[in-house]
């Protein structure tokens, strides 16, 4: 097994799927040659040719617009979009189209397609590098969304996401790209999506997160263990659709729940979490459920490390609820 | 060729003089029963509209050439990306009046499982005509992005994306027809230019000088056409379809015609379509023309029209109460088909869905149990 | 006073402000001579002529878009988008531009403007003609949300918003355009943004709502009363900046809540409302807090009365956490 | 006029012949030094990045002329909607490069509060310098709407629009330019062609030829211009605003140039972009062109180049460090803005930010207390 990085374990698992399937293509700005700007795609338009991995105009709309064509007629597209920030453009295909394609055709045509981005805060991006758009993908049925956390499985999960029948977006935490490493099988392999991952057993607090929070949260954890709170993490990884009874299961356990993204809070992810526990676990709840996000803003730049959950905001929280 | 004027084949006197359509004269009948169905459908449909059968419908009335001349352009293994007024195409290629109206009735037989709006058909045979999205312009992409699919795989299959000149300001047009110029994807665009979106006149929309000219900006051979001559423009879109097929890239086809119904059975074009247009297009009936055209080849005999119209409204009328006698699509058609399979907190909501049903004594809308 | 129905009132409050404010004008597909599709613009382009009423091409990225510009430049536009379907070629206009203009420009820039679209099921529009799609936008910090159901608040918030130094998004529930009636009284009024209406006072149980389910809640509530269950019926009105303040007290009074929408659970606004009572009033609830809404499904169009939450849906909730 | 070749007006010797652009000798001498201030402001710029100083920049190293020659055409009256490489615009028309360092370094002086990555200004003054978004092509009907407000208003003023080659095939473009044409409204389409939108070539971006010719899909003039020649694109850019200005309507103007750098800072523009390109277009520099024009009207002589550089880097160099010196944001800046006044769940999220810095030991950073 290689150690590989998050960015390399991505161009890792469109290697290998492109080695195995030939219908499977990437398309996007800047995806050829230059193997894209965080370099995710370096090396295919050598490996599998400008038909398989091209660059296209400037056009997000044209990129998923032709994407979901080719998905209808037998190919399997993985298209890039450069910054998460930049897919508004195409948020009409993705909505309108692309993950209400089958319904609307009672079958007949469908659109399985992967839309891969990078997302999130940390590189000090400001308002249009740093966005997590994820809340508006969620709350679009047809569509999966999927969050890797790790080098394994941000190729698992991206090689399922490919083969999936369903359109997937695939948002990949850019400030974890370079920063986090792990062990890659090599080859192809399955992470099966709508399953989360338990980053770290405890019994006291349980919390919910994904991204580029995982690693902030666990630093958290390790606060919180030296302080004789034992924290539960679990990392989402499949954010639609989501394993609720896990989820559910997960909150019962401690009975007090901590939620954590980046994005803002209000009509945020974190508040389907806590709906669902609100719904249908309250009665196990021994504490607020507490949500520690991005503020109710945009993303700033010269102070996205106040704007940005940290160890210490979660920690808060963890403290919070546990002393309730 | 973008800035020649729009091409006709049929003189108003129906002479087309040495033309070679390359139809026999069979093929030439079918693009004339067609077209008389294509108008006898419509008839139906703005009925049922009336009466309160169905919800929606789409006046057709005009554009019965333009749709017959293009679809005669294609073959079946070729894709349609049809506007919501294209249904002429989908008939001219087999697809039954009685699947057509499943649909106008949303109901259990439809293909779109009674989920969209009458007039947005899905078929997949006997040719590929695409499920119609309300968005408009969505689909132009989409023709594109089919048509690289052909392009890799080797095979000389073209797509054609139908759109109105309101389409055109559309994000699709745009990025669609970038992208199959720069990629040389074989598609046609045709541009069906009625003068109108919704109230908005051509004019309005764009201060180009019509829409073919558009093609220039990506590249691409523009070409008018007469839209109300059949031949016309089934010689142009022809052409289209040749070079695409050869590998020679994309065309955008204006076809000049004009809306002579409202926009929707919602619509009231009255209130600011003028008159005296309305007037000089009825003169220049698509039907009417080609049946003089008919009568010079020898092909037309008086009576002809009344009797294709009598079997086209005898077949039409009857698929509209087969479909219209049928129920609509069970309960768990709004839960299926969001994925491939069920998620599970669709299982649960559709779980309770059928529980209420059966409560409120509705369970016979489904098999009685959720059955996904 | 005149009695109105609630697109009558949208029609009288822009023309009410438009003699007031030389500066407000309207923009649209079919807003001018047709007086839209809906009549709500109808007699505008007669009264104000051409220049402050008209239609634009077929593009709502164009129509946001230049409305932005418009109202950075002295204009006060209100644009109207056909069907709230339509909005999404212009969601990258109105999220990354006129929600986050006065942010990134420090102020000296700013986009003062209203969106009108009505929204909703019940008109047998099935996938494209039905949507709610406030969640999407109630995730926008920048952007305001407006929700009236009544004639008198149609009038009375359109023109609030009108007049609101931020880009607002007026959705108007098409379900309730001509069904409501109501006094509304002539010339120029507002009702103050961020402000909640008690619909029904109840000690029981309390009901969130908002557009088209405000009369689909109180006809439950009244049926509930039968049973001998009294509602508090809260109409929320301003969904983004909410009275969160107005929510807790409400929410804290009864001790037993039911959200209703339209749109999809999933994420849908619904989960702020849980979110909010989970983080901050936990400790009062006796009960669950339940949703009733859409299902996590695109829209149907035959089996729409199955699809949108009714009377009976509502009811059976409500005796739910009633009976918790 | 769209077809026409791109308009030169300076030779490869500096000769202009009798070409008037009725600038003065002190308005000449103006426009040169702004193109040596800009070119030095990049280089500082880059300097800066490189060191870490700041995050990032843009390479506007060749572009000189076009920007300077562009602004030379407006007055202070009309609007700039730029591009993030278009700085020039602004050094040309009196913003001050210490205001333009507090952006480079998102300090507590920087008009857009610290918010935005650096080269992403926000200018109201001497003119307006319109808030610039990462987004590509958001701003073109932006530019529109905001000419729209003129003509309402029966200003004469102007919108200049500017973009890039990757610029024409966004949505805003399309949507821009199509409502401008409806309206002829008074705006002026700048579109750079360097050649390149990151690692896309031209040539495949679009399948048009080139980019003037798209202006015919929207019914206006589209204009080529030799980019590098300041007088020429002075000279079409000043026709297009005089167009715009007497009520005539919009101009696309394409001015060919190169991206003579990276991307920007965080591109390695060898790995695609041809050495031999690079190598040609070197030599015909903007601002070595307009001195040998300058020489030739006896306006320029040796040494004048290092004394101007000389002076534009004290100055620059100063406003970096004065710049640099400068305090981050206060923390209230997250919150304020959002909207005109602060509503309550922010008050909320900035008191418990303030609390949290008051514990981190960092209340330094506001007042101690939230003050909004
Ligand atoms: C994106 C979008 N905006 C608005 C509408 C509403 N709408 C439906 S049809 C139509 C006009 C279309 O005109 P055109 O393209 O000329 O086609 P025609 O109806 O004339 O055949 C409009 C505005 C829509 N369906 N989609
Ligand atoms: C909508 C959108 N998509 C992608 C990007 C990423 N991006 C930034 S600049 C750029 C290329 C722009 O090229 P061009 O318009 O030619 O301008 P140039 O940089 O050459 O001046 C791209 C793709 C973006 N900023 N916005
Ligand atoms: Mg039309
Ligand atoms: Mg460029």
């Amino acid at each position: 097994m290689a150690t590989l990085t998050i960015v390399q374990a991505v161009n890792d698992g469109l290697k290998s799927v492109m080695r195995d399937d030939p219908t499977v293509l990437v398309l996007g700005e800047d995806v050829g040659p230059k193997g894209g700007v965080f370099l995710a795609t370096e090396g295919l338009t050598d490996e599998f040719g400008v038909a398989r991995c091209f660059d296209t105009p400037l056009s997000e709309d044209g990129i998923i617009g032709t994407a979901v064509g080719m998905a209808m007629n037998g190919l399997k597209p993985v298209a890039e979009i450069q910054f998460q920030d930049f897919i508004y453009p195409a948020f009409d295909q993705i909505v309108s189209e692309a993950a209400k394609l089958r319904y609307r055709s009672g079958g007949q045509y469908t659109a399985p397609m992967v839309i891969r981005t990078p997302y999130g805060g940390g590189i000090r991006g400001g308002l249009y590098h740093s966005q997590s758009g994820e809340a508006y993908f969620c709350h679009t049925p047809g569509l999966k969304v999927v969050v890797p956390s790790t080098p394994h499985d941000a190729k698992g999960l991206l090689i399922a996401s490919i083969l999936d029948p369903d359109p997937v977006l695939f948002l990949e935490p850019k400030a974890l790209y370079r920063s986090v490493k792990g062990e890659v099988p090599e080859g192809s392999y399955e992470v099966e999506l709508s399953t989360l991952r338990e980053v770290r057993a405890g019994d006291d607090v349980t919390i919910f997160c994904y991204g580029a929070m995982v690693p902030v949260v666990v630093k958290a954890a390790e606060q919180a263990a030296e302080k004789g709170i034992d924290c539960h993490v679990v990392d989402l990884r499949t954010l639609l659709p989501l394993d609720e009874q896990g989820v559910l299961d997960a909150a019962r356990r401690t009975g007090r729940v901590v939620v954590v993204h980046e994005a803002p809070r209000f009509c945020g992810y974190g508040a389907e979490i806590s709906a669902l526990i609100a719904e249908h676990a309250i009665e196990y709840m021994e504490a607020p459920v507490k949500r520690v996000t991005g503020f109710d803003t945009p993303f700033p730049n010269t102070l996205e490390h106040h704007y940005l959950p940290d160890e210490r905001r979660v920690l808060d929280a963890i403290e919070q609820v546990h002393s309730f | 060729m973008t800035d020649a004027p729009a091409l006709s084949v049929i003189g108003p006197d129906g002479d087309a003089g040495a033309h070679d359509s390359g139809l026999d004269d069979e093929q030439l009948l079918h693009c004339y029963e067609t077209m008389l169905r294509t108008r006898v459908f419509d008839e139906i449909c703005l009925k049922l509209q009336r009466s309160g059968r169905i919800g929606f419908s789409v006046p057709n009335l005009g554009i019965e050439g333009l749709q017959v001349g293009a679809a005669s352009a294609l073959r079946r293994t070729d894709w349609i990306f049809p506007s919501y007024r294209d249904f002429g195409m989908a008939l001219y290629h087999g697809v039954t009046p009685l699947d057509m109206m499943h649909n106008m009735f949303g109901n259990a037989l439809d293909t779109a499982k009674g989920r969209q709006m009458s007039v947005h058909f899905s078929f997949e045979e006997p040719i590929h005509f695409y499920s119609i999205s309300s968005p408009i312009g969505t689909h132009i992409p989409h023709a594109v992005g089919a048509a690289r699919a052909f392009q890799m795989r080797g095979e000389d299959h073209v797509c054609l994306a139908s759109f109105g000149d309101g389409g055109t300001s559309s994000l699709g047009f745009h990025s669609g027809l970038n992208f199959a110029g720069v990629w040389k994807a074989p598609v046609v665009f045709l541009c069906q230019n009625n003068g109108w979106a919704i109230s908005c006149p051509s004019s309005e929309q764009t201060a180009s000088e019509g829409f073919a000219i558009k093609a220039r900006a990506y590249g691409m051979p523009g070409v008018k056409v007469d839209g109300n001559d059949l031949l016309a423009v089934r010689e142009v879109v022809s052409e289209a379809v040749a070079r695409a097929r050869a590998g020679d890239g994309p065309t955008l086809v204006e076809a000049e015609t004009f809306r002579m119904g409202g926009h929707s059975t919602s619509d009231d074009p009255t209130r600011y379509v003028p008159a005296e247009e309305l007037e000089a297009w009825g003169k220049r009936d698509p039907i009417e023309r080609f049946e003089k055209f008919l009568v010079q080849r020898g092909l037309w005999s008086e009576g002809d029209c009344e009797r294709v119209r009598e079997e086209a409204f005898a077949e039409i009328d009857a698929a509209s109460k087969e479909a219209g006698a049928e129920g609509a699509p069970g309960l768990e058609t709004i839960f299926s088909d969001v994925y491939e399979t069920l998620p599970d907190h669709l299982r649960v909501q559709g779980e309770a869905t059928f529980d209420l049903a059966r409560r409120k004594g509705e369970a016979a809308a489904g098999a009685g149990e959720f059955p996904l």
